[in-house]
This record gives structure tokens, sequence and C-alpha cells, in this order.
């Protein structure tokens, strides 16, 4: 939304530029914008209208800005001015012109606000006005715009675009906003009939509202038809596209599961230690990409994008390292009493959690999303949000690089080689004490990589942890303690069973049956899905 | 023999800890006032704000000279986020601290636990938060919103001027949300609201997984009529509710989101950009221009020596209380709960708003409506305000089983749950 | 026959603690009734309810000990049990209320009537009788613990496996409690309450008479541990605790010793629930919270596991630590609780008890080489 | 002659694709002694676990005194038919003393009540006196198990197995970690209790085995190489290659 603004900016100041001077009728413009500076939300709506008939490219930049909330008005004399920050006060423009008005006081200019009303007729407004914009990115969201707002009048300027238009997805846009318009006007059927058939070809949501649109308005019975006709073609394919959805909701739930088990799935699966205090490495991975996320937003925020990819590192080794302190502080005295470790790592999660309330305080902290997680696009009839998609990945990656890292490095062999035993392994020259404490840090340091993707769709509070603790620990024990691949099928698993049920059971009562399957499937495979079999077992 | 000793300990310490507990509060030369917000545990991150307001503004008070020529003195204790810890954290303020009023609690269930200790003891509690209502204790004061102050006037506010025909109720599964959308959905039929028009929907406590349900309000929102969301998603659930929103591309200007629970605090946590345009309904919003809220603001962020510390509505609900307290102290000229909750009736002090709120005998206050939307600086723009304040009905007259009562604890009728039909007091009577 | 059997388990530990709760039961009701307030001697009504919920507490980790100090089964779940005793209570309390609710319904607790339930949910019927809810107290918890336990030690879950489905059990529970359509009060749970047993549960009264009841629990609770750990089958527990394969072997049926532990165990902590929801005016999902077991474990761990008297010191202490930091301390009183279970673990693995059974051996030590010997041994042999 | 007390048919496990047992045929009598040899993996242990029910075969029967078929049954109720065992590495209670140990092994009712109300009675400590005696535990009888030497609990398990008084004693490796005093007093006891008992001795230890002076049953890759006095078997070639030869 922010770019679409800056370049639709871009464009129109190309406009400006390109086009010869309008005096014509730029005359009245001023006054119309003069016009614009009204406090009652009618009026000002009123006011946007009058400043859109006009059909002028020049008033766009105008709209634009009222849109960003840079339009104030001046109180000594009452003129609209587009304001930007400067210090402690403002530089004012001239909105049409854009020239430099000089600074101002802070108390000096008023900042015209607007509503959700407002922002919708500006929308409609602009995308009109921007329909010819040389930029195709911006004449296909004006299309988009005047998609939304249905207005009639759009229809002429929309039938000059589309001849003039080259690019083929932007002309279907066009006409689809078009047929949208066309179906707000009381047009002779046939051409209703036609403009139902581009939205039907459509095929999403926003046809299918649209469509329903349709039949709840008075038409001729034959437009209604035909409007029912596309809306079932337009269900019956979504609902087909349903189960997919689900599939990959269950899957990213899954991930995200997969994620805070994955490190327990070292500390305690490999480690047998019960880290109770798991769910605050992932919280203070989360803290990490806070701290990072504020140095960039302090010193470079053109960099902001690159700080979750900064924060990476820097969570794994803060989360790492408190990990590698509190097992050589704690937990290596309690090695071969699991439930002794149950109860320290308990007392320290409690610790933890009021260290980091005492630090930060106690309300959530904010974690932006780089503008490449942010957003979503349609893949068919799915809609899959960019975070979501990279989440996922990430989680494979992680998943992945720890398998390379236990089965091909030399410090993945030691690791197994104490896990399985460690008095042979230390007879071999193998320094125990090391590998252990190494263990721990990197169990910890994937928790706090967790906690940056976490960072991302949750709270980045002092409670984060506890959210996560206990379907973490459902995970490794149902796929099965000390196995990784189980880590992984049981994540999957219980996320895409949650997600399957979720719709049917609701969200509630789904996690309840998630618990109660656990329980019975536990009964029937004592040592969870991938368990080692035979008189290991037993050794 | 070693046990017995450690057996003695027990015994010792059972009574070192009686004595203790029993020794009367000596310092009478000041006022003490108990403060009972969650400092740890999962409520910690809404109340612990709270309880720095009130320290502000004991202190504020101290420094204009105390009430009664006392200073008053701050009793912080934790109750935890847990539940019965607020009624035995209760019965410690007023039993063992002697304090004159209490400040404090967050959600329905820490005040039903805390009520009967206050009745029992006669206490008073002064509750800030925005409740479902059906309650009216001799003892207790809500300084917050009862839902014809927030849910009713938000819900005009779109059918009118978004002529919004569609709604989706959302709530964390528990009593507010589920009394408030009981509420909201009989004043929606009887707006001539159809029943397949409204889609209701219960998630629990801290749910982070929003996807199939911004996708289900997606749909409901694609039957060609103008939708809304009404959220009465509790503080925790809501930054995931609000990411996910905003990823999957819901603007405010397609399907609007209007929320109760959600003020400056809980914004704090999100990046707002994406949310430009949702809604929230309170009384109080940071953003109200008047110089009592400038004042206000400034004090606030000089005292916790943090420039960008925000403020809320239940922040603004204990500066009222507070000073009604205060001001019903100096008119009765005593702390004595009997004389205190004759006294406070009728009182009135400024809210930040630039009006003023008085204690109805229902004791709920009269507040003005502000409908925010939300900007990209996290702060709310007001976009609609009530014209005259609004009195707090506790009793909804819209849930069939308490339309019929009132509230009034002024002699003769002192009753809580008032019966206008039977004329009795005592709810329905049988 | 049977007082045999309860007095043969009780050691000089037991005597002094059944005395310590003796003297107390006597002299709590009379400092907080007969004394007057203004003696440093009278106890306040919050003292009484104190001490009441800590002894309520001592029983439910007396309960816990039972399975996890002498079976070695560490439930991660025993909060689900003391909850459902005490929700077993509430609602016997709540209808107890009667017409005084605010809607003055005589049938509907009010958390019904505002939600407009129109009448009252099946299993909400018979709860008006205080016998029937008396044994639903026990017999919820109970049956629902040996349901589990049938299940899960018959197909032989053991170890951590048992403490994670153990505490999805409780987790379970608590979702669904949190639910307001399970038509138990929802988040809000069960509260207000007016009278017991026609009584009115405000009254000094009866706050005392409550204490004493909760006294004489965990008085018969701990007497009744106590004499079936120190029987043969409490043995048999050990050794089951300790090599279960060889117990096998010798032909006891380990599912069987383990399920009637378990029960057992399970409805002491019903008791302890229900006792404790009348003094603490509430019960609400949130004691199902995992959280919650997990504590209960760790006041067992700080007493020093598998010995009984332990256990109830342990409850008695932190929660005692707890009541004083959160009034003393209210910023960081966590990192003194935390820091407690820490260093405790650390330190004392064996708790305070284990501590003091320690010194009084070094003692011993000093004494005789042979002891010393057999000692060292057995620290070798330690796990 | 008489029916066999032990009779394995044809009995196979397999762990993951691994035979442990292949086709195994046994047959024990009444009050017989026989020892077991074989090189490790031959499956020694792994019979013992199909007898005493631990583990359940893929094929075969296990037929007891005839008519009871133990793959059949639980662990705790083949215990109570009369089978003992006794483990490798010796498994005793170490937080028990011995007296408590051998008090759990008595021959008495195994029911939770009956546990609760058990009172030693004079005959149960007469038989304790008489254990204690065998296994020359009696100065030790109030030390905890878990402060015993090696030998001393191979004896209090020898101890636990008697005092179950079973029909058949299964005895994995009992001279490991003991003298040759004690291993010619374990040969001497064990040939005492065989006629009353039947008794199955696995052993890697040739003088011990040799000191038995009884059948031998050869294992080698789960199933059956050879059986005879261990003279006949040692001159067995086969047997020679597998694991004398070695």
């Amino acid at each position: 939304m922010r770019c679409t603004i800056r370049r639709l900016l871009i464009a129109a100041a190309l406009l400006i530029a390109a086009l010869p001077p309008l005096a014509a009728y730029a005359a009245d413009l001023p006054a119309l914008v003069r016009g614009l500076g009204v406090s009652n939300y009618d009026e000002l709506d009123k006011a946007i209208a009058k400043l859109a008939e006009t059909g002028d490219p020049a008033v766009a930049p105008v709209l634009e800005a009222l849109q960003a909330g840079d339009l104030n008005l001046r109180k000594s004399d009452g003129a609209v001015v587009v304001a930007k920050r400067a210090g402690s006060g403002w530089d004012l423009f001239d909105p049409l012109t854009g020239a430099a008005l000089g600074p101002a006081e802070r108390s000096a200019v008023e900042r015209i606000r607007i509503n959700n009303a407002l922002r919708r007729s500006l929308g409609a407004a602009l995308g009109a006005l921007t329909l010819m914009s040389p930029d195709p990115a911006v004449r296909r969201s004006a299309a988009e715009a005047v998609f939304k707002s249905r207005d009639p009048a759009g229809i002429e300027i929309l039938d000059r675009a589309i001849a003039k238009e080259t690019d083929a997805g932007i002309r279907t846009a066009m006409q689809r906003a078009r047929a949208a318009a066309v179906l707000n006007t009381d047009a002779p059927e046939a051409e209703k009939l036609a403009a139902i058939e581009i939205i039907a070809a459509r095929g999403d949501r926003d046809g299918l509202g649209l469509l329903n649109t349709v039949v709840n308005a008075t038409a001729p019975d034959a437009v209604k038809a035909a409007a029912r006709e596309a809306i079932g073609a337009i269900e019956h394919r979504l609902a087909l596209w349903a189960a997919a959805q689900n599939l990959w909701y269950g899957l990213s739930l899954g991930s995200v599961l997969l994620l805070a088990a994955i490190g327990l799935a070292v500390t305690f699966g490999v480690m047998g230690v019960i880290n109770m205090a798991h769910g605050e490495m992932v919280m203070i991975g989360a803290y990490s990409t806070f701290m990072v996320q504020e140095m960039f937003r302090a010193y470079a925020p053109g960099l902001f994008d690159l700080s979750i990819l900064v924060a990476l590192p820097v969570a794994f080794v803060v989360a790492g390292g408190i990990g590698i302190i509190i097992e050589r502080g704690i937990i290596r005295w309690l090695y071969g009493r699991p439930l002794e470790t149950l109860l320290a790592t308990w007392g320290l999660s409690l610790m933890l959690q009021q260290a980091v309330r005492s630090l930060f305080g106690p309300s959530n902290r904010e974690v932006g999303a780089p503008s490449w997680m942010s957003g979503a696009f349609e893949l068919g009839g799915l809609t899959i949000t960019y975070g979501r998609l990279w989440i996922v990945v990430f989680a494979f990656a992680v998943f992945a690089a720890l398998l390379v890292a236990l089965r091909r490095t030399s410090f993945g062999l030691q690791i197994r080689a104490v896990t399985q035993n460690r008095r042979m392994a230390s007879a071999m020259g193998i320094r125990t004490p090391q590998v252990d404490a190494l263990t721990f840090g990197l169990g910890s340091g994937i928790a706090g990589l967790a906690g940056v993707a976490l960072s991302q769709i949750d709270n980045v509070s002092p409670n984060l942890g506890q959210g996560y603790i206990i379907d973490s620990f459902m995970v490794v024990v149902f796929g099965g303690v000390g196995n990784l691949w189980g880590t992984l099928v049981g994540a999957l698993t219980l996320g895409t069973i949650n997600k399957f049920l979720e719709p049917y059971a609701g969200a509630v009562l789904g996690k309840i049956l998630v618990l109660i399957f656990i329980i019975l499937f536990i009964q029937r495979r004592p040592r969870g899905l991938f368990a080692l079999r035979g008189r290991a077992v037993e050794a | 023999m070693k046990a017995s000793y450690t057996m003695g300990a027990v015994a010792g310490l059972a009574i070192y800890a009686a004595s203790g507990m029993a020794v009367p509060a000596l310092a009478q030369d000041t006022i003490k006032v108990g403060i009972l917000h969650s400092l740890s545990g999962t409520m910690a991150i809404s109340e612990t704000t709270l309880k720095d307001v009130m320290l502000m503004l004991v202190e504020e008070q101290n420094k204009k000279g105390g009430v009664l020529g006392k200073k008053l003195e701050a009793v912080v204790v934790d109750p935890a986020s847990n539940w019965p810890l607020f009624a035995e954290k209760a019965r410690e303020l007023l039993t063992k601290d002697k304090v004159a009023a209490v400040f404090g609690c967050w959600t329905s269930v820490s005040r039903k636990s805390v009520l009967p200790v206050f009745e029992e003891l006669n206490g008073l509690l002064f509750y800030p938060v925005q409740y479902e209502g059906e309650e009216s204790s001799r003892n207790v004061f809500y300084t917050g919103a009862a839902p014809n102050q927030q849910a009713i006037p938000a819900v005009d506010y779109l059918a009118e001027k978004e002529k919004v025909q569609r709604w989706v109720l959302a709530g964390t599964d528990y009593v507010y949300p589920r009394t408030t959308n009981k509420i909201l959905e009989a004043y929606l039929k009887s707006k001539g609201v159809k029943s397949e028009d409204i889609l209701i929907n219960y998630t629990p406590f801290g749910h982070a997984d929003w996807q199939s349900i911004v996708a289900d309000i997606k749909k409901f929102g694609s039957a060609g009529k103008k939708t809304a969301v009404v959220s009465t998603i509790n503080g925790d659930a809501n930054v995931p509710f609000y990411k996910e929103l905003g990823n999957q591309g819901i603007k405010a200007t397609d399907i609007p989101v209007v929320a109760f629970s959600v003020g400056e605090e809980e914004l704090a946590g999100i990046d707002t950009k994406p949310l430009i345009g949702h809604l929230a309904a309170w009384n109080y919003f940071q953003s109200v221009s008047t110089p009592e809220n400038e004042d206000f603001i400034k004090k606030w962020q000089a005292f916790t020596k943090n420039p960008k510390r925000v403020t809320n509505d239940p922040m603004e609900a204990h500066v009222i209380g507070f000073n009604m307290w205060v001001k019903a102290v100096e008119k009765a000229g005593t702390t004595a709960p009997d004389a205190v909750i004759d006294s406070i009736i009728g009182v009135s002090v400024p809210n930040l708003s630039g009006g003023y709120s008085a204690m109805m005998p229902n004791h709920h206050i009269t507040k003005p409506v502000l409908i925010g939307e939300v900007q990209d600086n996290g702060q709310f723009d007001i976009v609609s305000k009530t014209p005259g304040l609004v009195v707090g009905d506790e009793w909804s007259d819209y849930l069939p089983d308490s339309k019929d009562l009132i509230s009034d604890w002024r002699a003769p009728m002192s009753c809580g749950n008032f019966n206008v039909k039977t004329g009795k007091c005592g709810g329905k009577g049988t | 026959m049977l007082t045999r059997f309860l007095l043969a388990g009780l050691d000089t530990k037991a005597w002094v603690l059944l005395s310590v709760l003796a003297v107390l039961a006597v002299a709590v009701p009379f400092m907080a009734l007969a004394v007057p307030p203004t003696s440093p001697w009278s106890l306040s009504m919050l003292t009484v309810t104190l001490l009441g919920k800590y002894f309520c507490y001592a029983l439910l980790a007396l309960s816990l000990d039972l399975v996890w100090g002498y079976c070695g089964i560490l439930s991660l779940g025993h909060g689900a049990f003391f909850a459902l005793g005490g929700y077993a209570m509430g609602m016997y309390l709540m209808r107890q209320i009667g017409s005084r609710g605010v809607y003055g319904n005589a049938e509907l607790p009010d958390f019904m009537v505002f939600l407009n339930w129109k009448e009252l949910p099946w299993y909400w019927h018979g709860f008006d009788m205080f016998p029937f809810a008396a044994l639903m107290v026990v017999l919820i918890p109970g049956v629902l613990a040996f349901a589990f336990g049938w299940f899960a030690f018959r197909s032989r879950v053991t170890g951590v496996y048992l403490s994670i489905i153990t505490q999805a059990m409780t987790f379970a529970l608590l979702l669904a409690f949190f639910r307001n359509d399970m038509g138990f009060g929802g988040n809000n749970g069960l509260t207000d309450f007016k009278e017991i047993l026609g009584y009115d549960i405000q009254a000094p009264a009866t706050r005392a008479g409550l204490f004493v009841a909760t006294v004489v629990a965990l008085a018969i609770g701990y007497i009744l541990a106590s004499a079936v750990v120190s029987s043969k089958y409490g043995k048999v527990l050990v050794a089951v605790r300790d090599a279960e394969s060889r117990v096998r072997f010798l032909g006891y049926d380990v599912e069987k010793v383990k399920l009637f532990a378990w029960t057992l165990s399970a409805c002491m902590a019903g008791v302890a629930g229900a006792l404790y929801v009348p003094q603490v005016g509430i019960i609400n999902p949130s004691e199902f919270s995992p959280a919650a077991s997990i504590e209960a474990v760790i006041w067992v761990a700080v007493g020093g596991r598998g010995t009984l008297a332990g256990a109830v010191l342990g409850a008695v202490i932190v929660n005692y630590g707890k009541t004083w930091f959160t009034g003393v301390l209210p910023e960081v009183w966590l990192f003194a609780l935390g820091g407690l279970f820490v260093l405790v673990t650390l330190f004392l693995p064996k708790g305070i008890l284990g501590l003091a059974g320690d010194l009084r051996q070094r003692l011993a030590a000093r004494r005789s080489r042979a002891a010393a010997g057999s000692n060292a041994a057995k620290e070798a042999t330690a796990p | 002659m008489t029916d066999p007390l032990l009779y394995l048919d044809g009995v196979s496990v397999s762990f993951d694709g691994f035979k442990a047992l292949n086709n195994l045929s046994l047959m024990i009598d009444p009050g017989e002694l026989r020892a077991i040899i074989g090189p490790n993996g031959a499956g020694k242990t792994t019979m013992m676990d199909v007898i005493t029910g631990k583990t359940r075969p893929d094929h075969g029967t296990v037929m007891f005194e005839g008519n009871t078929d133990l793959t059949k049954l639980k662990e705790s109720t083949i215990a109570n038919l009369g089978i003992g065992r006794k483990f490798q590495r010796p498994t005793v209670f170490e937080h028990h003393t011995v007296l408590d140990n051998l008090e759990l092994a008595l021959k008495n009712p195994r029911g939770v009540f009956s546990g609760l109300f058990y009172k030693v009675s004079e005959e149960d400590r007469k038989r304790i006196e008489e254990l204690l005696d065998i296994t020359k535990l009696s100065p030790k009888r109030d030390v905890v198990a878990g402060g015993l030497a090696h030998g001393e609990k191979q004896w209090l398990e020898i101890g636990m197995l008697l005092a179950q008084d079973p029909k058949l004693l299964l005895v994995d490796e009992p001279v490991a970690g003991m003298t040759d005093a004690e291993t010619e007093q374990t040969a001497h006891l064990l040939r005492a209790i065989s006629g009353k008992h039947s008794v199955i001795v696995v052993e890697h230890d040739m003088v011990f085995v040799r000191e038995l002076g009884v059948k031998v049953t050869v294992l080698h890759e789960g199933s059956m190489l050879a059986e005879g006095s261990l003279d006949t078997v040692s001159a067995n070639q086969q047997v020679i290659d597998v694991y004398l030869g070695r």
C-alpha cells in the first residue's frame, strides 16, 4: 500500500511534467483544493468529489497527499498545504504545484482527517484519475480501485484506457472494472449479461461478493439468473480449493509447531533434559529480534527489510550463549536425573520471564515485518501470506540444517556418541563436558531462531514462551523422543489434524480433540511415532 | 530426631505467620490505598500500567497535601494473575493493611473472585476496566464501560456511517465477550438484522493461529453486503489476530474491525500500517486533544521517565475513580466505607475528554463514548463522539432476565438488583 | 485389624507431624475466635484461611508424593484431580445459593441465567445434596484416574511419556472447562458462594470449622498414606519404582499395583480440592493449568520426595514463601521463587527432609566405619 | 517317559529383520538341570524373554506343564505359574534391605490388598532364615541391597528366586563376577535344587558348566546346534567351528 502510493506520486509527477500547462481549467483548481479545508467528513467528501470531477490528473497528488494524511490546513489563512515533518516543525508545500511554502510551527497547521468512507472515495477518485498513468503497476491498481468503487462515472475513462492499453493482464483488469461499473448502472440487459460473464471469469471472492450484490439488488430476472449461475460456478470452484487451503493452513501451523519443538528435540530428545525453560529461549530469540530491529530503526531505517536476516544469527548466538551458561551453571549437575532438570529449568523459566519483564517491561514489543514478509498472493483459489510461506520454508531449512549438523559433522558424531554412551565416548577421548554444553547451546540457539520466526506472527511479550512449551513437548513425545524425523512428522501431523478439525469442531474443541488423540496414540505406541524397537530399548 | 526439629519448625512457622499477620497496621497517620493489579503472569501485560498510574495519582495527591490532612500510602501487592490469589490478597489488604479503598482487578473473573471478600469485610473496590455488566455491588464502583457505553454505540456507528448490514461477532470464549455478544445479537435483531447476517465465533485465550478464522471472516464478507467485525478478542490474542488480518489484506475500507479491548497499549505491539482505519470504541483515547489530557500525558510520561509511554482508557478510569474517591472522602470527612459509599453517589469530577463524569446511584459512572480509527503511529483518530454523556447500564435491557432489574444504592432502596416488575429487591424473585 | 494396619506405619516423624496438626486444630480456632483481636496472640481470619489453604495444598502434595516418591510415577497433571474435586464441591455450593443469586433464580446459577440457559444441565442434578456431592468429590477424580491409569499402565506407558500425557490430560481439561458451553461457568468458574451445610460460609466459625476439617483430612490422609507405604504393598510400590520388570518376574501384577496407588492418590487430591474451594471462595479452570500441577510437584521436591512428611513440609513452606514474597517484594518475587527451585534441586536433591536424613547418616557414619562403608556404597549406587 | 515340564516348539522371534530366535525347539523335563551355551547373539537371553513372557514370539508355542501356552500370558501370570528368573545383570531392589527383598519374593498371595494387610507369619520368618543361611547373607540382613557387593547381589537374587519356590528356574549367567569358590558353591546349590525344581542355566563359563555336569544345549543364531553331554557337544565339529573353536 505504502509503495503503491510512492509509485502513484512518481507517476503523477511525470504526468505534470509531460502534459502542457492545463491553463484551460487549472484556474479553479486552487479554489477546489482550498475547499478541502473543512473539518466535517460529509463536506470533505463533496469537496473530494468536486475535485475528482475535473478529471485533471494534476489533482491526483493532492488526493494522494490527503490519503497519506499529509494534507493540512494552515490555521493562519485557512490554506490547504502539504506538510512534511522537519525536526520539531513542518515544511509546507503547495499541494498542486509542489512549490515550497517555507517552514511552520508544529501547531501552525492542523491535519485534515479522513475516515474509512473518505478513504474509499479517495481510492475511487484516484483510480479514475490514474487509469492513464504511464506506469503499468499504477494502471493495474487504478483498475482494481475502480473495480472496488464500481463508480459508473469511470466507465468512459475505462473505455478510453482499455482502447489504449497494451498489457493484456491490465486490460482484463480494466474490463473487469468496467463490468463491475456497468453492473452498477441501469445499462441494457445484454450488456449486463456480458459483464456478468467477465466477472464470473474472475472467479474469486471479490467477484463472488460483486455478483451477490447484483442478486440482492433490483435487476431483470435474466440478469439475476445469470448472476446466480455464475455464483454457483465460483462457489463450486472455491469449495474445491477449500481442502487445499486447509492443507496449507495445516502445513503452516505444523511448521510453527516444528520450529517451536525442534530445539526441544535436541535438549530433551537427544540430551534427555526436560527443559521447561525452552519456551523462554524462544522468547529470548524474539526479543533479540526486537533489539536488532530497534537498532535498524535508529541507525539504518532504509535497510529495515534486512533486519530479520541480521536477527537470525544474533538470536541464535544470544539464546545459544544463554543456553551454554545454563548448562554449565545448572544442567550439568543434574545429568541422569531428568526429573530434577524439570524442576530446575522450571524455576529458571520463572526467573527468565521476570528478568525480561523487568528489562523490557511487561507489555508487547513491536516487531515489524519486512516488506518481503508482509502481504499475500493468490495461488488459484488459495490465499498464501508471505509471512507464513517464509516460516514454512524457514522451518524446513532449520530442520535440514540440524539434520546435517548431527549426521554429517564430527560435532554431530560426538553428540551422538556422548548421548549413546557417555563413558565410552569419554574413554575415546571425546571431551564430554564441552559436547554437553555445545549440544545444549545448539538446542537453545535453535529455539532462539524459532523466536525470530514466531515474533512475526505472535506477541513479543514475556509470556511468549509459555504459549509454546506444552505444544512443543506434545510434538516431541508424539514423534518419539530422540528422533528428529519423528519431530518433523509429529509437528506436521498435529498441525494438519488441528486445521482439518477446526472448521467442524471449532478452535477450542479442535485442540482438545488433538490432545485426546495424543493421549490415545501414546497408548498404542508407548514410545511415540518413531520409537526404537527390540532389545535396544531394554538396554 | 532431626525430623522432629523440622516438624517443630512447621509449627513455629505457622504460629509466626499467624502472629506476623495479626499485628494491626500501626501507621495511623497515613491513609492506605490498596493496589490490586497483577505484576506477573498473563495479566501483567495489561495491569502493570495501572499499578504505575495509581502510584502516580497517589504521589500527585500527596503533593497536594494528601486527603483529610493525611498523606496517602499506596500498598502494592501482586495477585500474579491467579484468581484465588486475588481474593486472598484482597483479604490481606483489607484486614492486615487496613486500606481505606482498593483500586484494582482486570477481567471479570478477578472481580468475581474478590467480590465476596469486599462484601464480607465491607471494603471499597474501584474496578477500572470495561466489563459485561450484569452486576452491581454495594462495595464496588465500576469506572470502566458497561456494554451500553461501548458496544452499542460502536455498532450504531458502523450501521450508520459504514452502512454495515452483516456482522461478525468474534470474541475470546469468556464471560465478557459472551455477554456482550448476547446483548449485541439481541440489539441487532431488534434493529431488523437477520440471523443469517450474524456470525458468532469464539476462540480460546491466547489463540495464536488465526488463519482459518480470518479466512472465514473473508468468506462471510463476500456475500455482497457490507460486513464488519465486532471484536471482543482478549488482549493477548489480538496481536496475532491483527497481524493475520494485515497479512491476508483485509483492509478497513473493505471489512472494518471494531474492537472493545484494543487500546494504545495493545497496538504498541503491532505495526499498525496495514491496520489503518480499523476501529476501537472507548471512553478515552490518548489522542483526545484537551488541556486536561495533554497535562495528564505530560505527567505520566514524566513519572514513567519514558517519553513514548502511551495512555489508555482503563488508566483514565482509574484517574476518574481515584478523584471521585478523594472527593467523596473529603465530602464525608472520613474514609469509613459506609460514609464514602453514601457520599460518593452524585460526586462528579472532570474526565480527560473535556467533560465531567458523575457517580450514579448504580455505582456506574457517566462517560462519553468515542470511536477511533487506528493510525499508522499506533494512535487513534477520533471519528465520532457521542453528543452527551452515557450512563452505565448495569442490567442490560436486551437480556430477558435482566431487563426488569435496576440498581440504586441510595437509601431507602439500597438494592443492587431491584425488580421493577415485582417491586422487590432480589432479582426475578420466585 | 484396620486400626493395626493404620497405626503400623507411623514413625517418629509421623507422630511429630500429627501432634503439630492436633495442636493447630485446637489452637488456631481458639486464637481466631476466643482470643480478643487486640491481643498479639489473636489470629485474623486471613491467617486461618491461609493456613487452611496451605494444608489443602499439603494434602495434594501428599497424594502426589504417594505416586511420585514411592511409585516413581511423575504426574504433571495432578492438579486436574484437585480441580475436579474442587468443581464437585463448587457445584454443591452453587446449588446452595438458591434464589439468593442476583437474578433470584432458584434453579439456575447466575452464569447460566445471563447466558440464558433454559434449564439445569443433567450433570448438575444431585449436587444440591451434600452426600451426593461429597461422594462425587472422590468418585469423579477416582474414576478418571482409574480409566486413565488402566489404559496407560496396561500399555506400559512409563517415565517422561507418562508425565507428558498426564500434562496433556490436564491441559485438555483446562481448555474444556474454559468453554462456556460446558456449563461450568467458563473462565469465571464458580464463585460467590453463600453457605455450606446451612452455615454462612463467611462466618468466622464456619471458616474455623473448615480449617479444622482440613487439618483432620490432612491427618487422615497422612495416616492412610504412611500405612500404605509401610505395608508390604508399599514395599512393592518402591520395588516397582526401582526395578519394574524384576517385580513382574516375581509374579506381581505391576499394572494393578500402580493403578491402586494412582487412583487412591487421585481421590486424596480430589478431597484436597473440595476443601480448598470453600476456603478460597472460587474454583476456576486455571486450577487445571499444567503450571499449577508442576508447582505441586515442586512442593514435593522441595520438601523431599519419598518422605510423606517432606511433601507436607514442602507444600507449606513454598506456599508460605509465595504469600510472603508476593506481599513483600511484589515486583521481583518470581526471582526469589524461581531461585529457590533451582537451588533446592542443585543443593538439596533429596529435599529438606532428605538433607536432614543425610546429616543423620553423616553422624552415624562418623560413629561406625562399617556404616560409613555401606553409606559410601549407597552414595555410589544411588541414581 | 514323563511329559516335559517345558516344551518350546518352533519358536521364532525377530527384531527389525534380525532373527533372534529361528524355529527353536527345546524340551525340559521335570527336575531336570539343563545348561545352555552359545556365543553372543545366539538368542539365549531372548529365549528366556520368550519363556517369561517379556517378548512375544512371531511363531511357535511355549507349553508349560503340557497344557498352558505361555506365549499368551503376561509376565506376572507366568511367574505365578512357577517360573522364576534371574537376570544376567543382578537386579535386586536397591532401596530395600536384604530382608525386605526376600520378603517380597516369598511365595504369598500377590494381590494389592493381601499386600496391604500382610503380616510376616511364623513359617515365613523361618523360610527367610533358611534362605539367609543358603545365601550366606544373614549378617547383612538389614543392609540395603544397594550396599551389597556384586557377588552378594548375585546370591541375594538367587535367594529371591528360591523364595518364589518355582517349578522352573531360569538362571542367566549366575556366576559372572563370582570368585571360584563362590562359583563352586553356586554349582552345588543349583545341583541341589534341581530334582525338586527344573533349572535352565545359561553360562559362558565352561568350568562352571563342567562343574554342573549335565545335559548341554548349544544355541547358534537362534536355533539349536547340538545337544548332549558337554563332552559330546564339544566333540561336535559344528560347535567347535562356531563357538568352542575360537
